[in-house]
């Protein structure tokens, strides 16, 4: 391979997330995007900023508080062979739309014997720490990976929400993209031409040989600090971003854990029936005999999301959340 | 119609008989609302159909092979034996697909439409559903946001007085269901179900409204369900003499033999052409192929 | 109203300020509709609010001491801290909870006017909800369940004719919002909504309507949202003179001021009482109590 | 302790279930059933027929098919401190109302720092074996597991489903309470008398030595099965069916796998994400030192469920699953 200088920028993951849409939306006629709020007022989190002005109303279109509809409608277009991107300004309202994605969206293709295909993309955001209170804060990507026809993707960067959310508009199945609430403003070098990032594979954010930690969404950014202390006491931590959590690239991970032997799992969900589990089944079923330890999950308590600041801070995890699973861990001999 | 008549006399009979799995509901006594409007669509107007299906997948061009192969199961049936009956799929005769979910085919209607509106095409999609469905969250959202919007749908409720068991009185707060689509500022249509020429010309106006651009229409068909809610259904819910009275007097197939005036012979003709037919399902789809029990893993994705 | 005006007021500066956590919607133009509304309730009938849920809260009888000390998150706040701004619970004054889902309160007003009329109570339930709230499958559900079973409901729509930055015509098929109740057979009432004292008396008369078993109510208030849709809002969807001159033709205190006749001398002694309960309610908010860490894992589940 | 003799007579899981709810109605006049055509037809599972004749139209309600108001109603009647036991005719229905389920129902309580409190019971039934199709054979167990705030039970026999309905109706929470479509014809003996079941407390269904199955609706039948053809092949397994799924007895299971030291889940639900992945992630990290094998799961195939019977047959799990999964985990040293 000869390397290629590739030169890079700065872009927030919100410029992140819309630079994908636009590219996309130029690439494209038939990429056009819906949701509440997105046109003039550029959606809750300013994502859609600026998409009106060059592309037009007919293709960013503000919908009604109707979430079933905005997503079915998205459905009915992509059957027709469109593909467009829908968005539920938070999480929690997903659970308004969860037939129209469950029922309808992922199994189309499949009781149709593969007639018709759904290019849908739903983004939707969330997450707690600036007390949204508890109707404004779910996590749900454990739900959607438990349904056969959905992917799900999940990034943690702007170079990771770019191009994963390209992909996700050209795949032809429907893509529930998650972005975090808080990771809007955080900044990072992106290649100046937007690069395609194949669904179903994860990034090792961080080579280390002690410990494992797979972490998501916010998570991977607590994981990455906390590797670097780590490292300043010695412990080598090695960070792995599933980034597509359906379907899963089992071998990266897989090869990571039975190369450090040790694994903590990490998400901003509440830890019981969340993402993690599904990594800890997995990870102790291929990968028992190279396991030192339990795999450690760290995630929200088991408790709604709290108003009270201090309150939320005690029930979503953090950093030291994650150091502390990650001595756990090492603990064990 | 007399075709789905008999495909779903026939239908009921192999169910009966054990050679059907799963559960089936058959549309007996509004085959015209099918027919009607199905016949006022062109080919690439496309339906969205609910779990009374068999009647608007035959009125829509499925043939009955096809459809008969997929309530066997079979890979020659017209969703490759994945579906069944709820789930009738034909994407190239313009049927998007059957829905078990009340309601659950309506957004995608209008997404459809929208596609339709947004590529400049000519074409109308239309949704059917009953009375029951005009309760769920899903009509209330998709009617409104197809008037929003002023997509080509046509919105055809089949209004048989019943929701599984439970009658009108007992579901619906109104007794005039065109009152939806006030709420909607839609355009409604009300049309006697029975009367397959009627059913016709109104869906045919109603087509015309959708497909020059001038918004949905809510085109209401009284109707009647001649049968149970589902094939083996007792129905202890209804009123012991009201079946047999509406069989004489709501047949839409006799009001049609009586209106085209046919000789009796032209007439037994006919049934005997759609008798075959009906027949010769039978033997295709006993004759299919069944899936390979690993085939279940294919389709989950597309490439 | 005055003192729900100028609590927002307060509010607004205080967050602004950095004093409060999380996100605001206040109600600043609409204060007629709440006050009007909750005068007409009895003590013992109950409310569900909105995100846009001080007035309501207010009005229904929480203190603004109990209010204050939930924005500021404290543990004598309304909902001991849990809730925050857009979970405002007061269930000893009927304040059955503010709710951040558009939508997502009016069916537990439906259960509670069923409950009421299960337990022969002559007890009324009110949902307060906007115009963007009435797009919602929600909505549809509640009222349609809410006439057929004829319970003893009110429903306000507070039209402000915008959700967040969505303008009524973007995202209404129509304009007469009315309509939405003829698709039930509900009775509605529409009412100016800036003007309190026929708020009040629209309210009695379909409080009563309700009370008296006649069935729901769909209680339609026109009104304006003289400020943001959330505090901070930027409003670059609004026309740039719209909200200055709402704020002089439809201000509903001001408007009160002018029927009320008062000298000014004593609507000054009521700003002076009123701006006195506020800056009270801060103090005992910053003094009051912040909960444990670990209080958080209380209240999951009940005994 | 004294044993007393208990007179008991066989019932069907159907009959167990309506007498469930009948007693619970007949001791309290707050409580009362809502659904889509339970009355005059006894629902669409036969579960409530009768009960409209004892009780009344008042108290046996017949719905529009309004899911989210089905729901919601219940709600708010329960913030009334009525005991409402609403009726989702399929889970697959559950979709369209999990916005009242979890950010209603779950929360009030939470949200209003212990104001209200929400005795709803929501019973639902599905599963597949029947060719039902895609949108009727949903298992949705693992989603609502994942909700602080919701209890979850799944009874497998007629004795806890009547036991076990009984306390949730007393209940001062939400439960979601599953049946399983193809149990309600089993018979088996209950007490003559209603006893009330705690929830929280594993079954353990059959004492063995040498590999612990876990087990939850349809597939505890199965694993029982299994544990007879194995006891001919000289293994002996425990079968621990824990019906409430949340809270989850941990004490029962962990000892159970503390003594086999091997451990197979099983649900007909997809495997990925289901909820033996929450039971595997938990067993590996509280018993890790005492497994000598990995957790096996057993679920339905990563598909959605098809039509045709030979298809439907292959995504399903069987005791032929159960009993490969033993055998593997015995396979390990
Ligand atoms: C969302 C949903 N709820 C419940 C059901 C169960 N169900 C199947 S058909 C039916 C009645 C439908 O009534 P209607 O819409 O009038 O259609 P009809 O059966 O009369 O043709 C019900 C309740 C379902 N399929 N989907
Ligand atoms: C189901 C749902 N979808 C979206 C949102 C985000 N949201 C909060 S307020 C609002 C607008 C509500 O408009 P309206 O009902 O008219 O009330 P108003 O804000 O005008 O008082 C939206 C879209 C939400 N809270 N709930
Ligand atoms: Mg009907
Ligand atoms: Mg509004």
């Amino acid at each position: 391979m000869t390397e290629v200088a590739i030169s890079t920028r700065e872009i927030t993951y919100r410029e992140a997330v819309r630079e994908g849409l636009a590219e996309a939306m130029r690439a494209d006629p038939d990429v056009f995007i819906m949701g509440e709020d997105i046109a003039e007022m550029g959606g809750s989190m300013g994502v859609t900023q600026g998409l009106l002005a060059e592309f037009g109303s007919e293709r960013v279109r503000n919908t009604p508080i109707s979430e079933m509809a905005i997503v079915g409608t998205g459905v009915g277009a992509a059957m027709q062979g469109m593909r467009p991107v829908v968005e539920i300004m938070y999480q929690d309202f997903m659970t308004l739309a969860m037939e129209q994605i469950v029922l309808q969206a992922a199994k189309h293709r499949y009781m149709s014997g593969g007639q018709h295909s759904v290019p849908l993309t739903l983004r939707t955001q969330g997450g707690a720490g600036w007390s949204p209170g508890a109707q404004h804060a779910e996590q749900l990507e454990a739900w959607v990976c438990h349904v056969p026809g959905l992917k799900v993707v999940y990034p943690a960067t702007p170079e990771d929400a770019r191009g994963l959310l390209w992909s996700s508009i050209y795949d032809n199945n429907c893509v529930i993209f998650f972005e975090h609430r808080n990771l809007y403003p955080i900044k990072a070098p992106v290649a100046e031409q937007l690069m395609p990032i194949e669904l179903g594979r994860a990034r090792v954010h961080r080579v280390g040989a002690d410990v494992t930690v797979v972490a998501t969404g916010r998570l991977v950014h607590a994981a990455l600090t906390v590797a670097e202390q780590a490292a300043g006491e010695g412990v080598s931590v090695e960070v792995v971003d599933p980034r597509t959590l359906l379907p899963l690239d089992e071998g990266t991970i897989l090869a990571s854990v039975m190369k450090t032997n040790r694994c903590v799992v990490a998400h901003e969900a509440v830890v019981q029936m969340g993402f993690g589990a599904e990594l800890a089944a997995l990870i102790q079923e291929k990968a028992f005999d190279y396991l030192d330890a339990p795999i450690e999950r760290v995630g929200s308590k088991f408790a709604p999301v709290p108003f009270a600041p201090v309150m939320e801070e005690y029930v979503i995890p953090h950093e030291a959340d994650v150091m502390a699973a990650v001595k756990r861990t090492l603990a064990r001999s | 119609m007399l075709l789905i008549r008999r495909f779903e006399e026939k239908v009921e009979e192999r169910f009966r008989a054990g050679d059907l799995a799963g559960f089936l509901h058959v549309a007996i006594g509004q085959e015209a609302v099918a027919v009607g409007v199905c016949q006022a669509l062109e080919p690439d107007d496309v339906i969205a159909s609910t779990h009374r299906a068999h009647g608007h997948a035959l009125a829509k061009g499925t043939t009955p092979n096809a459809l008969m192969a997929e309530l066997y199961g079979k890979v020659e049936g017209c969703s490759g034996g994945y579906g069944g009956s709820m789930h009738l799929y034909d994407v190239e005769k313009g049927n998007l697909g059957a829905n078990a979910v009340v309601g659950g085919g309506l957004p995608s209607v209008v997404g459809s439409a929208l596609a339709f509106q947004l590529r400049r095409q000519p074409r109308v999609a239309a949704a059917f559903f009953g009375d029951g469905a005009t309760n769920i969250g899903t009509f209330h959202e998709s009617l409104n946001l197809a008037q929003l919007w002023r997509v080509p749908a046509v919105f055809v409720c089949e209004n048989n007085g019943y929701a599984e068991s439970t009658p009108s009185h007992q579901q619906l707060p109104i007794k005039d269901l065109a009152k939806r689509a006030v709420a909607y500022g839609m355009r409604s249509i009300v049309v006697d179900g029975q009367d397959v020429e009627a059913t016709h010309r109104a869906a045919l106006e109603a087509v015309r409204h959708a497909r020059e651009g001038q918004g949905p229409v809510f085109l209401l068909a009284n109707t009647y369900r001649l049968t149970g809610h589902y094939v083996g259904d007792p129905q202890v819910y209804r009123p012991k003499d009201e079946l047999p009275q509406l069989r004489v007097t709501e047949d839409p197939i006799e009001k049609l033999k009586v209106s085209l005036g046919l000789a009796n012979s032209e007439w037994q003709a006919l049934e005997a052409k759609v008798v075959q037919a009906v027949d010769a399902s039978v033997e295709f789809a006993e004759a299919g192929t069944d899936p390979r029990p690993e085939d279940a893993l294919k389709h989950v994705y597309a490439d």
